[in-house]
């Protein structure tokens, strides 16, 4: 197995993924330590311009978690998030990027084990792609 | 040029390789009452519908004058969709059939394409061309121009700049190929729009430029996402 | 420069037996614009609270990162300890070390510790940027509008009045009383319904705070909670009154099943709100009485049960029962909904009194033959695996509530949103029954979904409850974290107003200059316009791009840099 | 001059949104709530219908705002010693019954519950795992305060251990607590006391007890739940293996001669969420839903009961069981059952699981309670609410009464019902403009 740490950001919505990540933590349910979590409101105000400037300066992976369409604490924000987060994929794949470093998933605030595996499959991704390619490039 | 009155129709010329959608938002300006004709080409017309959509143009005070662009012009586009959906003037030319500019893009080994991109990008000056000439760009001032997204203010001005624009564009570019030649250095930006563009089709059935397809789609409703995964849209 | 005061917590074993507090402090020493960096055994308690509110007035501190546990539950405490030390509560930045670090990588150690660090330096970075923030108030106007004198509305004014709120009740009829006009008798309870309407009535009418508009319509509303403009207008007279909140009680009415066995053809088919209104008049001759539940609901095209017919079927039958016991009453169902005690109790009556039930089946509706005056019915009885023909010289279609002709209108003039049959939606199915999305705005009764007398009466008096809370406050609270606009540079192209989900943004014009303007009062700060805006020109307070683009920075760095 | 104070009895959904209405009305509210945690029934379940929304997601955020409002005071793990006076100045007497911890110390940092070395069944994962002696009921626990169960705790038990006093770092372990009486007075009283499942081995035809993979309901909610004892995985009990098929039974003990007359309200939608649930954690499971009368009247329930039908497969079997008795060994059950219309038949058949869907009774505080507070209960044993005009009104005035308290209802009938207790609450406490 390759020793590569990827280093992930990952940004939760405070309602549902932010809690499903803390319940994951009371539930001591362990996990790679490789991803950082930002806190945000609701995943709809996750602009592709903050995915797209973490992947621009090396940053290894994005993970983008909400609530469950219809569990949206703010009704049908994460509809937004939904088209968002995959198109600004779409488009890192367009100029060679490989389009799985960014990853928008759904973790309800009772799903300590989902937000495990999310994290752990999604690192052992990151690991198997090696480093962000943009690392190592200068303007 | 705007035109109060015309006498003389026969002298007026039609091939002016400006953006009409971006000039009506200038006339809108001063130009509050009345209704304004306006010669229009297939891109010209979906630019329109995509600000008449965004409220910043009013669809009811415009007649547009469909104009058909040449043979020569629709194979200089690399245009797939060069008929307005009515023609005053000019004769409809066949489209390219599909543009496959792109297609040795897609082709690449990832790592060559961002590659390539780089070298690409490298090139930029920065110059925003592709802005100032762009009919959907409708921002007086950029956040490009700004630090937050792009941390060195230099030239060039890194990935981010680009993808910004790009993700902007998702929901409203019509392809009309003014960013790219408006680039001083030979930047293949309509490459890069048109890549984008068959994407929001395979994935959200979105098509910029239709004026059926009311919403700006990435922020609304429209095209509901599914639960399962939601990767797969 | 900014002096922050960094306070890394222990939480007994809990971070310090996975994360080295002391690495961790000397780190958050060296991170721009840092001041003072400590550690605490227990951040949150009396002690913890106490040395961050010394360390912040000796350091001179001038905001706060505390990388403890989660925000969820603790941001208040400490929000309320920098306050008390006199720091804006918003200047305040909760790291998260324990659940989000230390639990999850307990047999990691320097893992944890490294990961710490990252999130320490991300939430300095972010508290570098932090702006204090103010929670706005607006001032409530104390008066509420009701919409509807159906028995929902008339509860909830009388609810309103009796709690000293004066209340505008509009009706669009001449009379009050909403479908229970047509109704005699009120079960499962037996109440006569004339009496109910009157005792409402009678409160509303003795009031000084009570205002009775009959014949009269909403024609227009505008504003928000706190402050709306209603104009309801009677004839050729419009009326403005500024109301602080807004009950819709706008109910349903009865389908009336065109060509439904024989419906509209056959005198003796009639509805089962007729039948209430003969009941009520004079009794009925008839003797063979057959009830059809389920007339033109639960089928494709209006799937849903509407949940009051059969218990009302269950009250006719006994009833007519107790008037002529001679009547034969069969009753025709699909499933007999009696939810509940006393509408349990009353199918068990009506069983015992001889009513006789039948279940027939969606595939093999009920078929209908007429002779004159007498009518024939023939119906699979499911339970009995065969058809049956029954004679009847009354035929009563218990159909559905379906929504006003006008609730389209009424949705569009109060922008309330409607589901697929009609009926307002709520903002939340299950915890927000009363409350639409919009705040100020609440619904009750039918107006919402079909409900009985007493439903309609406890909705009636919640909503009253929603709406007098605002205007007992005599203010509502802003929320700190809104969205606010940057007019400079918006170029108005209304990507924020489609993307609010709370309709909180409107794009205005001032004096030629179109852009964007957020009512604080109504945004819930989820920042879903942030996202959708091209030119940065909307931002979160609380969460603006800088911060968050400082966060990716301070990450970005620590990968490429180290956190050594 | 004092806020006007309102004591609500019980900190389930009913109680809480009570409570926050109240508190937001501008009224000092008391919640007594006997567990060691509000949240109440719903706190346990995984999904609520129709929208499958997630429980606790949408519940925990109340439950936090309920304890950080100003207004409100929770008593958790207390009950009404008595209740004196009437409207409009009731004297309540609560006794917070000891945790032996010291809340202001505790943090919930969780090292006491890792060392306790006793275990107990939880009763909030339904007995299908254990807790410590000393614990928080669950994860999202509100208050967040851990207590001990003295029943079970070896120091208090037998005085040896200690152990979670000597890991304590926080001090917060004190085994020599005593209850602590609350007395205060109030304006108003809300019931708002819920339910208690019927115990389902009393009737055993139904083979709770008797066969291993006959469980609850509201066991099944905990078995599917994401944070529940199998993390979601739908297993059944006797072997923790994966079940190839499932029944439901419907009614168990209600509409029912001979145990409780009236409907539950609820069971029919819960058990078609359930199944949809099921289904979806595994997708060959094949269900059977075994009722009397499908009762879906709430908004959105009868399309709810058709997608589980069309959408995902599940049988709707018009019959009431016979009997459940064991299969072959310890696995799977045989269930009896007669088909419907005149050649009705006897059916047997094999089921790896099976689901009671029991009565809901009222809670069995309500006599006390009842007779403490001077109101009426109904036949049924729920409060009784006679006046049609005031449909959250008990019997003796002052005394408002919602959720499940007053009768079978589900979640968004609770909620608006403390709304209305609210409404009331103000009318009465504001003096009356008309009267």
């Amino acid at each position: 197995m390759n020793d590569f740490n990827p280093n992930i950001l990952a940004f939760c919505c405070n309602w549902c993924s932010y809690a499903g990540a803390d319940l994951a933590g009371v539930n001591r349910l362990q996990m790679p330590p490789n991803v950082n979590v930002v806190r945000v409101m609701c995943s709809a105000s996750v602009k592709p311009e903050y995915v797209f400037k973490a992947i621009s300066q090396g940053i290894d992976g994005v993970l983008v978690l909400g609530c469950h369409i219809g569990d949206c604490h703010y009704l049908t924000g994460n509809h937004r998030t939904a088209k968002r987060i995959p198109l600004a994929a779409k488009i890192l794949d367009k100029v060679g990027i490989d389009s799985r470093r960014v990853r928008l998933d759904w973790v309800s605030a009772a799903e300590g084990e989902k937000f495990q595996k999310v994290v752990t499959e999604f690192v052992e991704e990151m690991r198997s792609l090696g480093p962000n390619p943009m690392k190592e490039v200068r303007f | 040029m705007l035109l109060e009155r015309v006498d003389n129709p026969g002298k007026l010329r039609f091939d002016v390789p400006y953006q009409m959608a971006m000039i009506l938002t200038k006339i809108n300006r001063f130009v509050k009452e009345g209704k304004i004709a306006i010669v229009a080409r297939r891109c010209d017309e979906k630019a329109i519908a995509e600000l008449v959509k965004r409220d910043l143009l009013d669809g009811s005070r415009l007649e547009l004058i469909g104009l058909a662009c040449s043979a020569e012009q629709v194979e200089a586009c690399r245009c797939t969709d060069p008929c307005p959906s009515r023609v005053d003037i000019g004769q409809p030319s066949e489209p390219v059939k599909d543009d496959q500019n792109f297609a040795g893009m897609l082709d690449m080994s990832l790592e060559d394409r961002l590659d390539f991109w780089i070298n690409q990008f490298r090139k930029c000056n920065k110059c925003f061309g592709c802005t100032l000439n762009c009919p959907v760009c409708f921002c007086d001032e950029c956040l490009l121009e700004e630090k937050t997204f792009a941390p060195d203010k230099g030239i060039p001005p890194g990935l981010t700049f680009h993808l910004i624009r790009t993700v902007h564009l998702a929901d409203k570019c019509v392809e009309c190929g003014e960013c790219e030649r408006s680039c001083p250095v030979d930047i293949p930006l309509l490459s890069l729009r048109k890549m984008v563009n068959r994407d929001m089709k395979k994935m959200f059935n979105y098509v910029s430029g239709d004026p059926e397809r009311m919403s700006p789609l990435l922020t609304t409703l429209e095209g509901d996402p599914m639960e399962d995964d939601p990767n797969v849209c | 420069m900014t002096r922050i005061g960094v306070f890394i917590c222990h939480c007994g074993h809990n971070i310090a037996s996975a994360i080295d507090i002391e690495k961790v402090v000397e780190y958050a020493k060296g991170l721009p614009g840092v001041a003072y960096a400590g550690h605490n055994l227990y951040s949150c308690s009396q002690e913890g609270l106490g040395s961050i509110k010394k360390s912040i007035e000796d350091n001179d501190l001038d905001r706060v990162v505390v990388a403890a546990c989660t925000p969820r539950t603790h941001e208040p405490l400490f929000r309320r300890a920098c306050e008390q030390a006199g720091i804006n509560k918003y200047l305040f930045e909760f790291v998260n070390i324990r659940e989000h670090c230390s639990w999850i990588h307990a047999k990691e150690p320097e893992a944890a510790t490294e990961k710490a660090k990252k999130l320490v330096a991300m939430g300095v970075a972010k508290a570098a940027l932090l702006e204090p923030q103010e929670e706005g108030e607006s001032e409530v106007v104390p008066r509420t509008v009701v919409i509807g004198a159906g028995i929902s509305g008339l509860a909830a004014t009388a609810s309103l009045l009796e709690q000293g709120i004066e209340t505008h009740l509009v009706e669009r009829g001449d009379r009050v009383g909403g479908l229970l006009k047509d109704i005699s008798m009120v079960g499962p309870e037996g109440i006569c319904s004339r009496d109910l309407i009157e005792a409402l009535v009678d409160d509303i009418e003795n009031s000084p705070k009570a205002h009775l508009h009959l014949n009269s319509r909403v024609k227009e509303l505008k504003g928000f909670i706190g402050n709306f403009d209603v104009i309801i207008t009677k004839g050729d007279e419009d009326l403005t009154v500024k109301a602080g909140a807004i009950i819709v009680a706008t109910g349903a009415q009865e389908l009336q099943p065109k060509g439904e066995y024989g419906f509209g053809e056959h005198p003796a088919v009639i509805t089962q709100l007729e039948l209430e209104r003969r009941l009520g008049r004079s009794g009925l001759a008839a003797k063979k009485i057959v009830i059809v539940n389920c007339t033109g609901s639960r089928q494709p095209g209006r799937e849903y049960c509407s949940r009051i017919c059969c218990n009302a079927s269950l009250k006719n039958a006994i009833r007519i029962l107790e008037a002529n016991p001679e009547a034969k009453i069969t009753i025709l169902h699909r499933d007999i909904m009696s939810c509940g005690t006393t509408a349990e109790a009353l199918y068990r009556e009506a069983s015992e009194k001889g009513v006789r039930f039948v279940r027939y089946g969606l595939e093999q509706k009920p078929g209908i033959s007429t002779h004159g005056k007498s009518i024939k019915l023939k119906v699979f009885d499911e339970a009995l695996d065969e058809s049956i023909d029954l004679d009847a010289d009354l035929i009563v279609l218990a159909t559905p509530l379906v929504s006003p002709d006008d609730s389209e209108e009424t949705s569009k003039l109060l922008k309330v949103p409607r589901d697929k049959y009609g009926f307002f939606l709520e903002a939340h199915v299950k915890l927000r029954p009363v409350e639409f999305a919009t705040d100020g705005v609440f619904v009750c009764g039918s107006a919402r979904w079909p409900v009985s007398a007493r439903e309609s009466i406890w909705q009636g008096q919640a909503a009253a409850a929603k709406a007098s809370i605002p205007i007992s406050e005599g203010k509502v609270r802003i929320e700190a974290i809104t969205a606010e606009v940057d007019s400079e540079k918006c170029a108005a192209c209304g990507n924020c107003v489609l993307a609010c989900p709370y309709e909180a943004i409107e794009i205005v014009d001032d004096e030629g200059r179109r852009a964007a303007k957020v009512s604080e009062a109504q945004c819930k700060g989820c920042g879903t316009c942030v996202a959708a805006c091209h030119n940065d020109a909307i931002q979160q307070k609380g969460f603006s791009s800088r911060q968050l683009g400082a966060m990716i920075d301070a990450l970005a760095r620590a990968s490429t840099e180290g956190t050594q | 001059m004092d806020k006007n104070r309102v004591v609500v009895i019980g900190g389930g959904i009913a109680g809480i949104q009570a409570s926050l209405d109240l508190a937001d009305r501008g009224y000092e509210v008391h919640v007594v709530e006997k567990s060691p945690s509000i949240g109440g029934h719903m706190a346990q379940l995984d999904k609520t219908f129709p929208t499958n929304d997630c429980s606790l997601c949408i519940l925990s955020p109340k439950m936090i705002s309920c304890a950080d409002h100003d207004n409100v005071v929770l008593h958790t793990y207390s009950e009404l010693d008595s209740v004196d006076g009437a409207y409009p100045d009731f004297k309540v007497r609560i006794r917070e019954k000891a945790r032996f911890i010291n809340t202001d110390r505790c943090t919930a940092c969780g090292d006491c519950i890792a060392k306790c070395p006793v275990k107990v069944p939880s009763e909030f994962e339904e007995g299908l795992s254990k807790r410590k002696a000393i614990y928080l009921p669950f994860p999202q626990a509100v208050p967040r305060k851990v207590t001990i169960d003295k029943d079970h705790c070896r120091m208090l038990t037998k005085e040896k251990c200690g152990v979670c006093k000597k890991i304590c770092q926080a001090g917060a372990i004190d085994y020599e607590q005593e209850d602590r009486i609350v007395e205060l007075s109030a304006s108003a009283v809300v019931v708002a006391n819920g339910f208690d499942l019927m115990d389902a081995t009393s009737m055993p035809q139904f083979g709770l007890g008797i066969c291993k993979d006959v469980i609850t309901s509201i066991q099944f909610e905990r078995i599917l739940s994401a944070s529940g004892p199998t993390n979601g995985h739908l297993q059944r009990p006797s072997d923790a293996t994966e079940p190839r098929n499932l029944g439901f039974v419907q009614c168990v003990g209600s509409r029912d001669a001979k145990t409780h007359n009236y409907c539950s309200s609820v069971c029919c939608m819960y058990a078609t969420k359930e199944s949809i649930l099921a289904r979806e954690h595994a997708p060959d499971v094949d269900i059977a839903i075994f009722y009397m009368d499908m009762r879906a009247t709430g908004k959105g329930f009868q399309e709810f009961v058709s997608r589980a039908k069309e959408t995902y497969g599940v049988r709707y079997i018009r019959s009431r069981p016979a009997k459940i008795q064991p299969a072959n060994g310890d696995s799977g059950v045989l269930m009896s059952y007669e088909t419907r219309g005149l050649d009705g038949e006897s059916k047997t058949e094999e089921f790896d699981m099976m689901v009671l869907c029991p009565a809901l009774l009222p809670s069995g505080d309500n006599a006390r309670l009842a007779e403490m507070l001077g109101v009426e209960l109904d036949d049924d044993g729920f409060f009784r609410t006679p006046d049609l005009i005031h449909p959250v009104d008990t019997t003796g005035r002052g005394i408002l009464v919602c959720g499940f308290a007053s009768g079978p209802i589900d979640i968004p009938d609770s909620v608006s019902q403390a709304s209305a207790v609210a409404a009331r609450a103000a009318e009465l406490i504001e003096g009356g403009e008309l009267r």
